[in-house]
């Protein structure tokens, strides 16, 4: 097990190296640039975008960029924003946990209500549930989710008023957990419809895929009923290929909630990805791609040891 | 003697087992440890075993399907062991495989005309009209009409798509076939009907075989010599009727002893051994079967017993015929 | 086991869910006379008065925390704040050759840690914004000091190298940092002052929520008095609809910058309990044409170009007549603006006789070309602006009718003010820009020829514009001290400018700002990019 | 449980009391457009207490279809298909319930699969696999259930019991996996256990090992055992009376003696001879059955064999034999049948 | 059971008939080809020019005037010619981005899984390092590499969408390879490339077309998140997303700007995929309803 998560660290390094390259390429060869947010500035002039370009280290080389980026990561330092001189790792830090818990509720909520849409369209193949399950699971498939968000904020806070349109919390009710439920529902149930649907079709495929086994039929043929069939065999065996896909739903996860934060204002990585994008303030992008590959990795890593957890023919290895 | 057809010494194929941590190889699992074979022109010999024994390995690395770790494969008196792909290519039409799973065997995208016309188009033979009448005849010689080069072979039952694997291996005219287990996914009554088939074939172009089966009875019908394999290795090889009647190692006796007849009644007084087959990954030491092995000595168990010639053309590894 | 956990946490949630539908909302419905909330769509990233970059945003915190010298008023006049008046020829403050500038400071101000204002932070001051290790986002003024003298405590002096009116508008956009905080400071770009600031201002800066807001509390030592709300919140809401609405529930007090939608002017002045304030930016948006780009290099081109195209339409249906026409660089309103120019837009057949005239005839394929270049090129602003698009799309049909053809070619903002703008690589440009220094007239960084970046490697003159009377004449105007002088050269670059085109205005931009109708002290001032000039003095009613 | 599971018995006398199981006129027709595929074709049999029945046939004869119909483990939309009478100690299994038959499967009729890999769940104990059927019929503590387990395990010839209880099915062999499941399928002492092809997937060695094993375990508790397999040869050693099955009807059933020696169908007699045997002197050829299983569409509408069939005759071809009695237990389906 | 009785249809036929038992894939594949018949005789259905703007006629409802049969936008153009063309720009989108996304991934699926060894090592880092990115950030950040015209973003789309199909790809060809049919090719001394292409490849296609459905309607959705965020199709040339964007404003007081292109974005994607549905459930065969 050690060994196993020694090894898969080790492996994690040139993924990680191979990421900042191609995070760093696709950024410094782009055409554009931090400077032409100061061009927006009537007063700049060429010779000061000329000066900044050099302060900010813009004229030298790209692979001398990116050698100076890479040795700063290694010693713990992961630079400073160009517009603010701020740590980028504080700057991504602070906003880290809106995400995660924008994240986790719109996850928590997606499992629940997706496995329970699967095991049950699974359960019962074919039936009218099943079919409209799936072609629920489909429609919400097909709304791009700003449109869904775009009609939640118009329906529940502008024409009804039962719930805020945006922000984490009220102002002045900073650590208010109803203020903050209150604000949570419409981001969550925006960022958990897409999640719900795949992952009701998943764990419907991965629940059949499960019940046509010879196992479960050995378990029939020795008189356990459905209910416990379900539970005892049909589930630990269809939670694994579940488990993994919520490995890989990391980056899938992070691209959701960029465009859920965007519409909702709430105050979490995905904005501040927008915001930076927009101004080009290349190290806190590179920060937050070295930020969701570790977090990608780790989610794999999690699910991998998770899985090895429930099923002992899979060795850590 | 003529110089063999086909003769493998020392034949070896391991794979690695690899750590944990850096991928280092730790261990191998010696699939084929050193197998020794011949086969003369026009004869059949037969590879018994049980699963897991290495007769396919040891089948698919004479073809070079599957690398051999050491060892030489001399095929018409050449090396082939160590040959490149470019080198191997003049061999590929001179030996052939037949695959035990007729399903898996043909390729499901293709139509049966298609795959038979695959060995001609890649040796580059002939133009397109002289490949469908080649294919015409191949598919008269296996006692299928012509027209089923137009259909594919999921409209074939498994006999008749066997017999289309045959008529594949029989396209350039080998030298030798390798006969991978090619009739124990069949029903007996198809069984019967490949078996007869490919005996025919022998007897009309003079074929080699080299026969793999767990099947002892059908072994029975259509080897001419008969070597079995425990764990990679070769424990005794014997003439048919030697072998069957007058087998000397004890493995070949259990495995015999298994072997269920329809007769109702004869349940002999099995020698069945206990246990199972060991994984190959880690086989016992010295001579592999000795912990299922009723007559084992303490030696087995230290000291793997080489093969000795005990009669004309009838050679045993077992430390009981040692002199 | 993950999923029973998460069961778990949803079953709370949807239980939350119960609570919060039942719970009765009461937000926004009260004012809380203790604070202000102000909304923006944009974010501030840093508080670093010298290093700021996104003007508007950025000069939230700055007015709340800093001081500049002087400030200018919504009537355009210098106010003093950090200097004690002023300076003129008439006090003094500027000597008769007007190269020597003298500023008194005001006695008695205090830093927010305690610390007392000297003549060395405005030294300091002066030369962090000279120094080659600082991200300054301009020397425009600046560099013109040749010698900077603290005299006492209390006085600076300043030696230019030649006569520059607009001095002053240097100064009042640059507010003042503290010396005895950020002398120690290494690497000034990087430093912690940049988000702990410590100035001057009216508010100190209490705490920060990224994404979401900044908490501003009142400075009780202000040298101007103490402001009249405890509390100061600048709130971001991303979304401008969004934002708009919650500026009409009541969830903040004032919506400014970014605003209402155009579209929303009407509605949002009939509600009774809010105020709706015009507010007039210094902004102007023009049509660039790239004079160093072949079609282009014919002013009658670049003029046969705008007058076919609808421009009063183009305000009237895409910016719902909210925006004023304008005819130059500068909102009509501005004093130095050129009264007498004549709208020629709107007028396709006078273009159509003027590119006959000027060689451009229609081809077969009914575009036209001259010595076998077709009147073909490319438009690009900000992509996803969709006001401008919706101008490019009507500039194109405009421009179709008289056989021209234009593609529209939009970008990021950090693509298309990049180097294809700084470097003159584009075709034609739809740009709001204010004008160079300040809100005073000149305009020698955006066409004088010497300023053209990719030949002198200095300026901002993306257009490549050169015309030597306009160069004689903007070198004239920095130098008169007399305001009718100056509004004679002025107006008279403008008309050349009206006749030649390198740049065709549109309208100059105002924005709708919404608050609440007991909110006092917002008050739009078309000299300043900075909503918050007068913070200081905002309370409610 | 009913005392007559649990008491071994000697089959003959058991056999006086009426049949344990009765099957008769099992059906099922399967529509597959535009054929409808008739896979199991009007099938019965009885089987005795403690008596081992031999179902014979080639793939595609529909002898899994029949052992899975009476189980009742069809699942949807083919459990809909079967018609019939499954009657197991006087109850039809046909109108059971699910959670009926469920209350059955494990307790009074069990069933062993083929697949010994893949039958066994990965992710749970075998000790548990095996505690589970007795703890939900018997109502045993789990720990009680879970030492029974061991019981079992060793009953089945497992040299370890207490650990392989422990241990996940991976990492059993092959032999082990197949005691293992024999072990769950008798722990709660059924009166019927249906084992469809349990050894065709293991070794010939191993084979061996679980036929005995087999046998060892109906002298122990005394179920009657359906023993269904393409193998003539394991019948041979295994079974008291066999039934010979093609497309999807039985064409011939007998004791195991009389069918070997003298098989009256010529299905059956072509079967037997095309087996190959290790003989000191075999025939240069094999004898073989010509042709092949029709498939659904080619299906004749009299005897499905006698395409094939050398001694056909004109009403073979017209109407289907009905299996009637030649002899004293033996019965065959043929119109034109060969010599006792 | 019945595996042996040779079926007399054709393999493509029993797939067709297991496809149109699938009642809805049947709607999605109707629905599907009626877009792309619109999309490809826009010119002809579409009542006016798409990009010509009169101001003076914006904001017409739908069903008003059968001038305007769906209404008029903000600068007055007809909806219905923009709902025509934009279905165009964004099927064509979707199928470029498809075919892309399909051979990149098909291809180092291929290589990757035949090849085996350092090539799968190196190929499949790769993947798991493009996989590393969430799909928004690499494809705004490549939108800002290149100008977005049609064909860059439709390329984009598909050079950041790949990796699944690749993996997909890859299981399939691993299994595939160990199949006795590759080995027979290979004793035939059959090459890497025509045992990569010409046996391989074929077998493989099934997971490959059911990919493919599905990646049109992801890159339909694609096209409109990054039109959404402003990086994507350029006006004056209509897409749905571009439609549904400059609609945003306008959401409260003219809403079915923002509901028609919402709608036909939904419809699209709902009809690719009903058909990967219904196609996954006709070709994989471990789903089969016969026994």
């Amino acid at each position: 097990m050690i060994g196993f998560v020694a090894r898969r660290l080790l492996q994690a390094i040139p993924l990680l190296i191979g990421v900042s390259l191609i995070g760093f390429g696709l950024m410094h060869l782009a055409p554009g640039g931090p400077l032409a947010v100061y061009t927006l500035n009537p007063t700049i002039q060429a010779q000061d975008i000329e000066r900044i370009r050099i302060i900010f280290g813009l004229d030298q080389p790209i692979h001398v960029q990116y050698v100076k980026w890479a040795t700063g990561i290694f010693s713990g330092n992961w630079g400073y924003t160009f517009f603010g001189g701020r740590p980028v790792l504080d700057v991504i830090l602070e906003r880290l946990p809106a995400t995660l818990l924008l994240m986790g509720s719109a996850l928590s909520v997606a499992i629940l209500l997706g496995l329970s849409i699967g095991v049950l369209g699974a359960v019962k193949r074919y039936s009218v549930f099943d079919v409209l399950a799936t072609t629920g699971a489909l429609f919400a498939l097909s709304f791009p989710t700003f449109w869904f968000g775009l009609m939640a904020i118009f329906v529940f806070a502008i024409e009804l008023r039962w719930l805020p349109s945006g922000g984490m919390w009220e102002l002045g009710e900073e650590g208010n957990i109803l203020s903050l439920l209150q604000h949570l529902v419409l981001p969550t149930l925006v960022l958990a419809l897409v999640i719900t649907a795949t992952w009701s079709r998943y764990s419907r495929s991965a629940f059949l895929e499960v019940m046509h086994q010879d196992y479960m039929r050995t378990a029939r043929a020795k008189g356990v009923p459905p209910r416990a069939r379900l539970l005892r065999h049909a589930f630990p065996n269809a939670a694994k290929p579940l488990i993994a896909l919520l490995g890989v739903e990391v980056p899938f996860l992070f691209s959701g909630a960029l465009v859920t934060e965007t519409i909702f204002g709430w105050p979490g990585m995905g904005r501040l990805f927008v915001d930076a994008l927009g101004m080009k303030e290349y190290p806190v992008l590179m920060g937050m791609m070295m930020f969701t590959a570790i977090f990608v990795i780790l989610g794999n890593l999690l699910a991998d040891i998770a899985i090895a957890a429930i099923d002992p023919r899979v060795r850590l290895r | 003697m003529a110089e063999p057809l086909l003769e493998v010494a020392g034949l070896q194929v391991h794979f690695p087992i690899r750590s944990a941590l850096l991928r280092r190889r730790i261990g191998t699992v010696r699939a084929v440890d050193g197998v020794n074979l011949s086969v003369a022109r026009g004869e059949t010999l037969a590879l018994v075993g049980e699963s897991g024994c290495g007769k396919t390995t040891t089948g698919k690395a004479i073809l070079r399907l599957i690398e051999p770790s050491g060892g030489s494969i001399r095929f018409g008196g050449e090396d082939i062991a160590r040959h490149s792909q470019a080198q191997l290519a003049p061999f590929r039409r001179r030996m052939q495989i037949v695959f035990q799973d007729p399903y898996a065997s043909l390729n499901p995208r293709m139509t049966v005309g298609g795959i038979l016309a695959a060995p001609f188009e890649i040796h580059r033979i002939g133009d397109a009209r002289d490949r469908a009448d080649r294919v015409a005849a191949l598919l008269r010689t296996v006692g299928l009409p012509p027209e089923a080069a137009r259909r594919y072979p999921h409209e074939f039952s498994g006999g008749q798509r066997q017999r289309i694997g045959i008529a594949r291996a029989l396209a350039l005219e080998p030298e030798l076939v390798i006969g991978d287990e090619p009739v124990s996914a069949l029903d007996v009554s198809i069984q019967a009907q490949i078996i007869n088939l490919m005996k025919r074939l022998q007897a009309e172009l003079g074929l080699a075989y080299v026969m793999i089966s767990h099947n002892l009875a059908v072994v029975s019908h259509v080897a001419d010599r008969v070597a079995v394999m425990y764990l990679g290795r070769v424990v005794e090889t014997a003439p048919r009727e030697t072998l069957f009647f007058d087998a000397r190692h004890p493995y070949t006796q259990a495995l015999l002893s298994a072997v269920p007849e329809p007769v109702p009644g004869r349940r002999r007084a099995r020698q069945v051994p206990q246990g199972d087959v060991p994984s190959p990954a880690s086989p016992p030491s010295g001579c592999h079967f000795h912990p299922r092995c009723p007559h084992a000595m303490p030696r087995c168990a230290q000291e793997a017993p080489a093969s000795r010639i005990v009669a004309s053309g009838h050679a045993v590894a077992c430390h009981l015929e040692a002199p | 086991m993950t999923i029973r956990i998460s069961r778990r946490g949803v079953l709370a949630g949807s239980a939350g869910t119960a609570m919060l539908l039942a719970a009765p909302t009461v937000r926004g419905q009260s004012i809380n006379r203790d604070r202000i909330i102000l909304a923006m769509t944009q974010e501030p990233v840093q508080f670093n008065p010298l290093l700021y970059v996104n003007a508007g945003t950025e000069n939230v915190p700055e007015a709340c925390l800093f001081d500049a010298l002087w400030d200018v008023d919504d009537k355009g006049n210098f106010i003093p704040n950090l200097a004690a008046q002023v300076p003129s020829r008439q006090n003094g403050g500027i000597s008769a050759d007007g190269l020597t500038w003298t500023v008194n400071l005001k006695r008695g101000v205090k830093w927010s840690d305690g610390q007392p204002f000297t003549a060395k932070d405005v030294e300091f001051t002066y030369q962090t914004i000279m120094s080659p290790n600082v991200a300054v986002r301009s020397r425009s003024g600046f560099d013109l000091i040749k010698a900077f003298r603290v005299k006492d405590d209390h006085t600076v002096e300043m030696e230019l190298s030649r006569p520059f009116v607009p001095f002053l508008w240097a100064w009042q956009n640059m507010h003042i940092v503290p010396h005895h905080i950020l002398s120690r400071e290494q690497n000034i770009q990087t430093a912690a002052f940049n988000s702990q600031p410590i100035g001057t201002g009216p508010f100190l800066l209490r705490s920060r929520t990224a994404g979401s807001h900044m908490v501003y509390e009142r400075n009780p030592n202000y040298h101007r008095g103490p402001a009249k709300v405890r509390q100061f919140i600048h709130k971001f809401v991303p979304d401008q609809m969004a934002a708009y609405g919650q500026a009409r529930t009541g969830e903040v007090d004032y919506l400014a910058l970014g605003g209402v939608p155009n579209d929303r002017w009407a509605e949002a002045r009939a509600f009774p309990d809010r105020d709706f304030l015009l507010y007039p930016t210094p902004n102007v948006q023009f049509i660039y044409y790239n004079c160093g780009k072949p079609q282009f290099a014919d002013p009658r081109v670049r003029r046969a170009l705008t007058m076919a195209t609808q421009m009063q339409k183009s305000i009237d249906d895409i910016y719902f007549g909210t925006w004023p026409r304008t005819l130059s660089y500068l909102q009509p309103t501005h004093w130095a603006y050129n009264g007498d120019l004549r709208d020629y837009t709107n007028d396709a057949a006078g273009a159509e006789r003027l590119l006959d005239e000027a060689g451009w005839r229609r081809g077969a394929d009914g575009i036209r070309a001259k010595d076998g270049v077709q009147l073909k090129f490319t438009m690009s602003t900000t992509a996803g602006n969709v006001a401008r698009q919706g101008c490019q799309a009507l500039f194109q049909q405009n421009w179709k009718a008289i056989g021209v053809e234009m593609e529209i070619r939009n970008m990021p903002a950090s693509v298309v003010w990049g180097e294809y703008t700084t470097q003159s690589r584009f075709d034609t440009l739809l740009v709001a820009w204010d004008p160079t220094v300040g809100l005073d007239p000149d305009y020698t960084a955006r066409c004088h020829s010497r300023m053209i970046p990719v030949k002198h490697r200095q300026g901002s003159n993306y257009v490549q514009y050169e015309n030597a009377e306009v160069d004689r004449l903007l070198e004239l105007g920095v130098t008169q001290t007399e305001q009718a002088d100056r509004i004679r050269t002025y107006r008279q670059i403008q008309a050349i400018l009206h006749e030649e085109v390198p740049f065709a205005a549109q309208g100059g931009s105002v924005q709708g700002h919404l608050k609440r109708k007991q909110l006092q002290g917002p008050t739009p001032n078309q000299y300043v990019t900075d909503i918050t000039w007068n913070v200081y003095d905002w309370a409610w009613a | 449980m009913t005392a007559a599971a649990t008491l071994p018995r000697d089959a003959r006398a058991a056999a006086a009391e009426g049949p344990l199981l009765a099957v008769r006129d099992l059906t099922v027709h399967i529509p597959v457009p535009p054929h409808v595929l008739r896979a199991v074709d009007g099938v019965s049999f009885e089987l005795n207490r403690g008596e081992t029945l031999g179902l014979v046939g080639e793939s595609g004869s529909g002898k899994t279809l029949t052992a899975l119909t009476l189980m009742r483990l069809l699942e949807p939309p083919l459990a809909e298909m079967p018609r019939g009478e499954v009657v197991l100690e006087g109850t039809d299994l046909m109108r059971l319930s699910e959670i009926e038959m469920s209350a059955l499967r494990g307790r009074t009729v069990s069933m062993v699969f083929q697949e010994p890999m893949t039958s066994l769940n990965p992710v749970m104990t075998v000790g548990r696999q095996i505690a589970e059927p007795m703890v939900r019929h018997l109502g045993l503590s789990t720990r009680m259930a879970t030492m029974r387990a061991e019981e079992m395990l060793r009953l089945v010839g497992i040299p370890d019991p207490a650990r392989v209880a422990r241990a996940y099915p991976h990492l059993l062999s092959g032999g082990m996996r197949q005691r293992a499941m024999i072990a769950i399928a008798l722990a709660c002492r059924p009166a019927l256990l249906v084992a469809d092809e349990p050894t065709t997937a293991l070794d010939v060695t191993v084979q061996a090992q679980i036929l005995d094993l087999l046998a060892a375990m109906q002298r122990e508790i005394g179920s009657a055992i359906l023993l269904i397999t393409h193998d003539l040869a394991v019948i041979a050693e295994t079974a008291h009376r066999v039934a010979v099955m093609y497309a999807g009807r039985i064409v011939e059933e007998a004791p195991v003696a009389s069918l070997f020696a003298a098989p009256r169908h010529p299905y059956t007699r072509g079967l037997l001879a095309s087996i190959p045997r290790i003989e000191r002197r075999p025939e240069p050829t094999l004898p073989e059955i010509p042709g092949m299983v029709p498939g659904p569409a080619e299906r004749p509408a009299g005897c499905a064999f006698a395409p094939r069939c050398g001694r056909a005759q004109p009403r073979c071809a017209a109407k289907a034999p009905a299996l009637l009695p030649l002899a004293p237990g033996h019965r065959a389906a043929c119109w034109n049948p060969e010599d006792g | 059971m019945s595996a042996t009785a040779a079926a007399p249809e054709s393999q493509a036929g029993r797939v067709w008939a297991r496809f149109r038992r699938h009642r809805l894939a049947l709607a999605g594949g109707m629905v599907v080809a009626l877009l792309l018949a619109s999309a490809l005789f826009a010119p002809v259905l579409a009542p006016q020019d798409p990009t010509l703007l009169d101001t003076a006629l914006r904001f017409r409802a739908p069903f008003a005037d059968w001038h305007f049969p769906l209404g008029t936008d903000e600068l007055g153009r007809d909806t219905l010619s923009r709902l025509l063309h934009g279905g165009r720009v964004s099927l064509t989108v979707g199928l470029v981005a498809m075919v892309t996304t399909v051979m990149t991934g098909a291809l180092i699926g291929i290589a990757a899984g035949y090849l085996g060894g350092i090539a799968d090592t190196v190929l499949m880092r790769f993947v798991d390092t493009m996989l590393c990115f969430p799909q928004v950030f690499l494809l705004l950040v490549v939108a800002a590499f290149v100008p977005p015209t049609l064909v860059s973003i439709s390329l984009v789309i598909g050079l950041t969408s790949w990796m699944e199909v690749s993996r997909i790809v890859r299981a399939e060809i691993l299994h595939l390879k160990e199949q006795d049919f590759v080995a027979a090719a290979r004793a035939l001394g059959a090459s890497r490339a025509r045992i990569m292409f010409r046996e391989l490849l074929p077998n493989a296609a099934a997971p490959i077309l059911v990919a493919a459905t599905l990646k049109v309607a992801s890159a339909v959705l694609m096209e409109s998140y990054i039109s959404y965020l402003g990086y994507g199709v350029q006006p004056p040339l209509a897409s749905w997303g571009n439609m549904l964007t400059n609609a945003q404003g306008y959401f409260d007081t003219v809403p079915w700007l923002a509901i028609l292109p919402g709608a036909a974005i939904t419809l699209t994607v709902m009809g690719f995929n009903f058909l990967g549905d219904g196609l996954r459930d006709a070709l994989d065969p471990r789903l089969r309803m016969d026994p």
